[in-house]
């Protein structure tokens, strides 16, 4: 793992095209020539796209609605290139665009209390809270339950990975990690292939890291069988004037990724998009498995604070769900500018892989940082030290003379493969108002009322239901997942398992800390999603007074079924709802999260399962108040109070 | 008695970080000629009676290897053979 | 004059942070080593600290041994330099064959972290001079590949020579012969430990103080120590 | 291009639970002939130029397997072999 010393300015084999000359004549056309009908090298240009416009493309096997794609020969003025169809599928997917939920989760900022804590909200990578004069926290839980089902160690330990990252694109130390976690039946056989997979994932990647794991939840029901939940938080620690930001700001500036190789992970997506060149067998070729690298993480994490405290950089995200496409066009529409970049610089773990794979991969423990050309070589001597990966792969160009956004221009060994408005990836993607509708066998359900169950009606039968109780999965003792998870690392766990709320200390000078808890309850969210939903915060919010923590922030993770049905859109709306109107009667603003829908088998959706973490601060950690009785001195007594 | 070895591999294209961790270790200890390390699982089946190729790969498949990102392949192997290479 | 602790950070270290505290809670300073970096900066101590070094895919301290920093240290400790090897320390100790046997994975094949009741075996060595023989200490443990194997003779020469350092009571965690937690070399300098006694140094944090024995124990030993 | 295999193994009197998590898993998916299960490392090692089986040997010696533990046998194999034998 050496440094790749190569900056912009020094790849004279690829005689890269001036890079002004993509804002000042957008769209550019690179020096390069490429026959307009003829595959270029085997890629899809520009100008091939230009001049073959009734080219079939498979946008509907991407995902892309007829309408969609529409809109996207609007956006150009032309078909998209293979490259820019990727692009577009992926950052116009659900799972990117936010497309179903964006109209609820305005919510939780049109409700939100005001908050002169909060440094950054929704819409950053994870949202930051003042707990100081000098100290920020950041914190956010995400999903990773599909990936989880297919191949459960690796999809939870690249669960931890990408969250881990997100805390860290703001700058953070990352310092915790917590899992709510949902499995099928206890007794299934399947749950026996995905529970153990799962908690050895999160154990194996976030002891590796060496973030102390400090609460969670593990819960089976059999609605989670094909779809179990594993969520990932991860809280961070900062500085309030290290926080950093994503827009790549400043033309001129250089893009520098960081960190793992790129391979062909995860993008079994947009494998369709073979080339004309691309030979038999490819299938093969194409995992939609990531496989996570944790030592390489905890490097790049080392790394980056370094970057931060020597202020090496102007603006960082990490590289998750899309890829290199999602950091390149998001850092760009932040900041209002372009950039130029030259794909071939991306150090590949496969020779072969075509601009399109990519763009798309979804390789993990990479970073994508902009940089002052001047720092450029602080920049690559830290991460050398470490032992990653950097590499300039291009350079921030300025928005265009009328003040609109610049271009992202992509080439590939010279050949224009991308040249688009970065914003239309990003933020003009298609938003819908979903259908909704009660789901028909509510009144149903909620008729079926607990008065109605049997009670037990003797000591002998009231026995049974307890011994019957103690034994449930749901109520017995945790330890065996709990065992597997470092919480002693960093040596700042205050309070972790069995407590109600993990207890970190975050300042060893002054004892600040803060508590943490995550809650959630499919059952109840399935009977009364506003309801429901407003319990799980009320219950992590418990959770964290209960130590002694004042509650100031809150996160979340929304887990349902296909928004395409009604009945799941309408618990959807009714949950966020809730939460917003929870979180405003609480006084606490919701500061981030993740939406993550499809947890489908077939018809059958899992129960709405809103998943609230809620964060504390406590101004001395000595102060907690843990769970258990604590023996007194000289004999005295607590005294017992139910309210 | 010929026993059977099956050797997991992961799938070409899968990182393999094990296998890059050792070879980023080796300019270490002074090697420099290595292009690539890729580290797998080997694994030795003894039966009761004669070994049975077609058992073992049934094994393999449903518990040795995870068919999402890993190949295999089984073989059978003399065992003086190699119990006598070892070093 | 406090006497100066080198902590070693390998890329992947975790605990080295912690070892820095409980060093400085103990009354030392704190000296931090780069694994890059052969120099040992005059320190009277050295500790290697827990984690994944190189993220041990390999066998774990397998990669580490190789850094130019433990060609000294192993130098060092031959001279009388005295070293305490902490779970992925300790598995590095062996590797650098400072310290006999090695450390294998864990029995019941998991990641296991709990607090772990061990006993004082030996109070002879540089690491554990101020615990009473047999007294039993509260520490975490937290390790997947903690098993401690060696073939039997050297087992017995360890018995025989005193340099079982600690032994897990009240249940094996990892199934180690001989339910061994901590071992010493024959000059009682170099001790490898499985469990983490720089995780038992403060109330709030640690499931008790006894962890800070080893490391005052380094500083008593230090001053009895010719200069 | 061969590459080099390096096969660590556990010394026969160490014990191996991971070989015996999977001997003791397979009455359950109805084999019953097994006598015994050993898991080690198969590590294949790819040179920048020809192949040689004397480094490897020094890389197996001081990285890849520890004598304490662990023996080792360095073997040549065709490239193609092993991909074609896959299944
Ligand atoms: N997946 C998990 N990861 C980490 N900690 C967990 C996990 N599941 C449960 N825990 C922790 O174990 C303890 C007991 O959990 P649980 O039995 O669910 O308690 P409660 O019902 O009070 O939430 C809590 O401290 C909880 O945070």
């Amino acid at each position: 793992m050496t440094t790749h010393p190569d900056p912009v300015r020094e790849t004279p084999e690829v005689a890269p095209v001036e890079p002004r000359a993509a804002a000042d004549v957008p769209p550019a056309a690179p020096a390069a020539g490429s026959a307009p009908a003829d595959w270029a090298a085997g890629v899809d240009t520009v100008p091939r796209a230009g001049g073959t416009p009734g080219e079939l493309q498979p946008y509907a096997e991407l995902g892309l609605r007829d309408d969609e794609y529409e809109r996207i020969r609007d956006i150009l003025g032309r078909r998209p290139t293979q490259a820019e169809l990727a692009m577009y599928s992926i950052m116009w997917s659900e799972h990117c665009s936010y497309k179903s939920s964006k109209v609820h989760l305005r919510q939780f900022g049109e409700k939100a209390p005001p908050s002169d804590r909060l440094l950054a909200g929704i819409g950053e990578n994870a949202g930051v809270v003042r707990v100081s004069d000098e100290l920020a926290v950041t914190f956010k839980v995400e999903s990773h339950n599909h990936p989880s089902f297919v191949e459960p160690y690796q999809g939870a330990a690249t669960g931890v990975g990408g969250i881990v990252r997100d805390i860290l694109a703001m700058g953070a130390r990352p310092v915790a990690v917590m899992d709510p976690l949902r499995f099928g039946a206890a007794d299934h056989p399947d749950t026996a292939r995905v529970l153990p997979g799962v908690v050895a994932g999160i154990g194996g990647y976030g002891n590796c890291l060496g973030l102390p794991n400090i609460g969670g939840e593990v819960v089976f029901d059999p609605c989670y069988q094909g779809n179990p939940l594993v969520n990932a938080l991860c809280l961070g620690v900062l500085p309030v004037n290290r926080l950093q930001s994503k827009a790549a700001a400043g033309p001129g500036n250089i893009v520098v990724l960081m960190g793992a190789k790129t391979g062909r992970d995860g993008i079994g997506g947009v494998s369709v998009l073979a080339s004309a060149t691309f030979d038999e067998g490819s299938e093969e070729r194409r995992p939609s498995v990531q496989v996570g690298d944790p030592f390489m993480e905890k490097l790049l994490i080392e790394a980056c604070l370094e970057l931060y405290d020597a202020e090496l950089v102007v603006g960082i995200q990490d590289l998750g769900g899309a890829g290199l496409t999602c950091a390149l066009t998001e850092t760009a529409a932040a900041a209002g500018t372009g950039m130029r970049v030259w794909l071939e610089r991306v150090p590949l773990r496969e020779p072969s892989m075509e601009p399109h794979e990519i763009l798309a991969s979804e390789s993990q423990e990479r970073m994508l940082l902009v940089v002052e050309p001047e720092k450029l070589d602080a920049v690559l001597k830290t991460a050398e030290k470490w032992g990653v990966w950097a590499t300039a792969i291009g350079e921030v160009t300025p928005p265009a003379p009328d003040g609109q956004p610049g271009r992202l221009v992509i080439t590939w060994r010279d050949h224009l493969v991308v040249d688009v408005p970065p914003g239309s990836l990003v933020d003009d993607g298609p938003v819908y108002a979903r259908p909704m509708r009660e789901p028909a066998d509510l009144i149903l359900l909620q008729a079926d009322r607990a008065e109605t169950l049997p009670r037990p009606a003797d000591p002998e039968a009231l026995r049974e239901t307890v011994l019957r109780m103690v034994a449930s999965p749901n109520l017995a003792d945790k330890t065996w997942v709990t065992e597997q998870y470092d919480r002693y690392v960093l040596g700042n766990t205050v309070l972790a398992q069995p407590e109600d709320s993990g207890v970190i200390r975050i300042d060893e000078r002054t004892g600040l800390g803060v508590a943490l808890s995550v809650d959630g309850n499919g059952r109840y969210a399935r009977l009364d999603p506003y309801h429901g939903t407003k319990l799980a915060l009320a219950e992590a919010y418990r959770n964290v007074v209960v130590t002694g923590a004042k509650p100031i922030a809150v996160t979340n993770c929304l887990n349902f079924g296909s928004p395409e049905d009604p009945g799941v859109m309408w618990q959807f709306a009714e949950a966020v709802r809730g939460l917003a109107d929870g979180c405003a009667e609480l006084g606490i603003p919701v500061t981030g999260g993740n939406v993550s829908f499809y947890n489908q088998t077939g018809a059958a959706a899992i129960h709405p399962t809103p998943v609230v973490g809620v964060l504390g601060v406590l101004d001395d950690v000595a102060n907690r108040v843990p769970m258990g009785f604590v023996p007194r001195p000289n004999g005295d007594h607590d005294q017992l109070f139910l309210l | 008695m010929p026993r059977v070895v099956v050797d997991v591999m992961l799938k070409p294209e899968i990182l393999d970080p094990q296998g890059q961790a050792v070879a980023n270790a080796l300019p270490r200890i002074g090697v420099s000629d290595v292009a690539s390390v890729r580290i797998g699982r080997r694994i030795e089946i003894e039966f009761t009676g004669e070994p049975d190729l077609d058992r073992a790969r049934e094994i393999a498949d449903k518990l040795l290897a995870n068919p999402v990102i890993e190949d295999f392949t089984v073989r059978l192997v003399e065992a003086d053979e190699t119990a006598d290479a070892r070093s | 004059m406090t006497a100066r602790v080198g902590v070693v950070t390998f890329p992947g270290s975790l605990d080295d942070g912690d070892a820095a505290r409980a060093v400085r809670i103990a009354g030392a300073e704190p000296v931090r080593l780069w694994h890059g970096d052969p120099a040992l900066h005059g320190v009277d101590a050295v500790v290697l600290p827990g984690g994944f070094s190189y993220g041990d895919y390999l066998r774990c301290g397998a990669i580490a041994r190789f850094a130019p920093v433990m060609e000294t240290i192993v130098d060092a400790a031959r001279g009388g330099l005295p070293v305490l090897g902490i779970c992925n320390g300790f598995q590095i100790l062996c590797e650098a064959h400072l310290l006999p046997g090695a450390l294998t994975r864990n029995q019941h094949l998991h990641f296991r972290n709990r607090d772990q009741f061990l006993r004082i075996e030996s109070v002879g060595t540089a690491w554990t001079n101020t615990f009473q023989p047999g007294q039993e200490v509260l520490i975490p443990v937290k390790n997947g590949e903690g098993c401690y194997v060696a073939d039997p003779a050297t087992l017995d020469q360890l018995e025989a020579e005193g340099r079982v350092v600690a032994r897990y009571i009240g249940g094996n965690p990892n199934g180690s012969q001989r339910d061994i937690a901590a071992i010493t070399n024959s000059a009682g300098n170099v001790v490898g430990i499985m469990p983490h006694p720089e995780h038992a140094v403060e109330e709030l944090t640690g499931p008790s103080l006894d962890g800070l024995g080893f490391f005052t124990s380094v500083l008593k030993h230090l001053v009895g120590a010719p200069a």
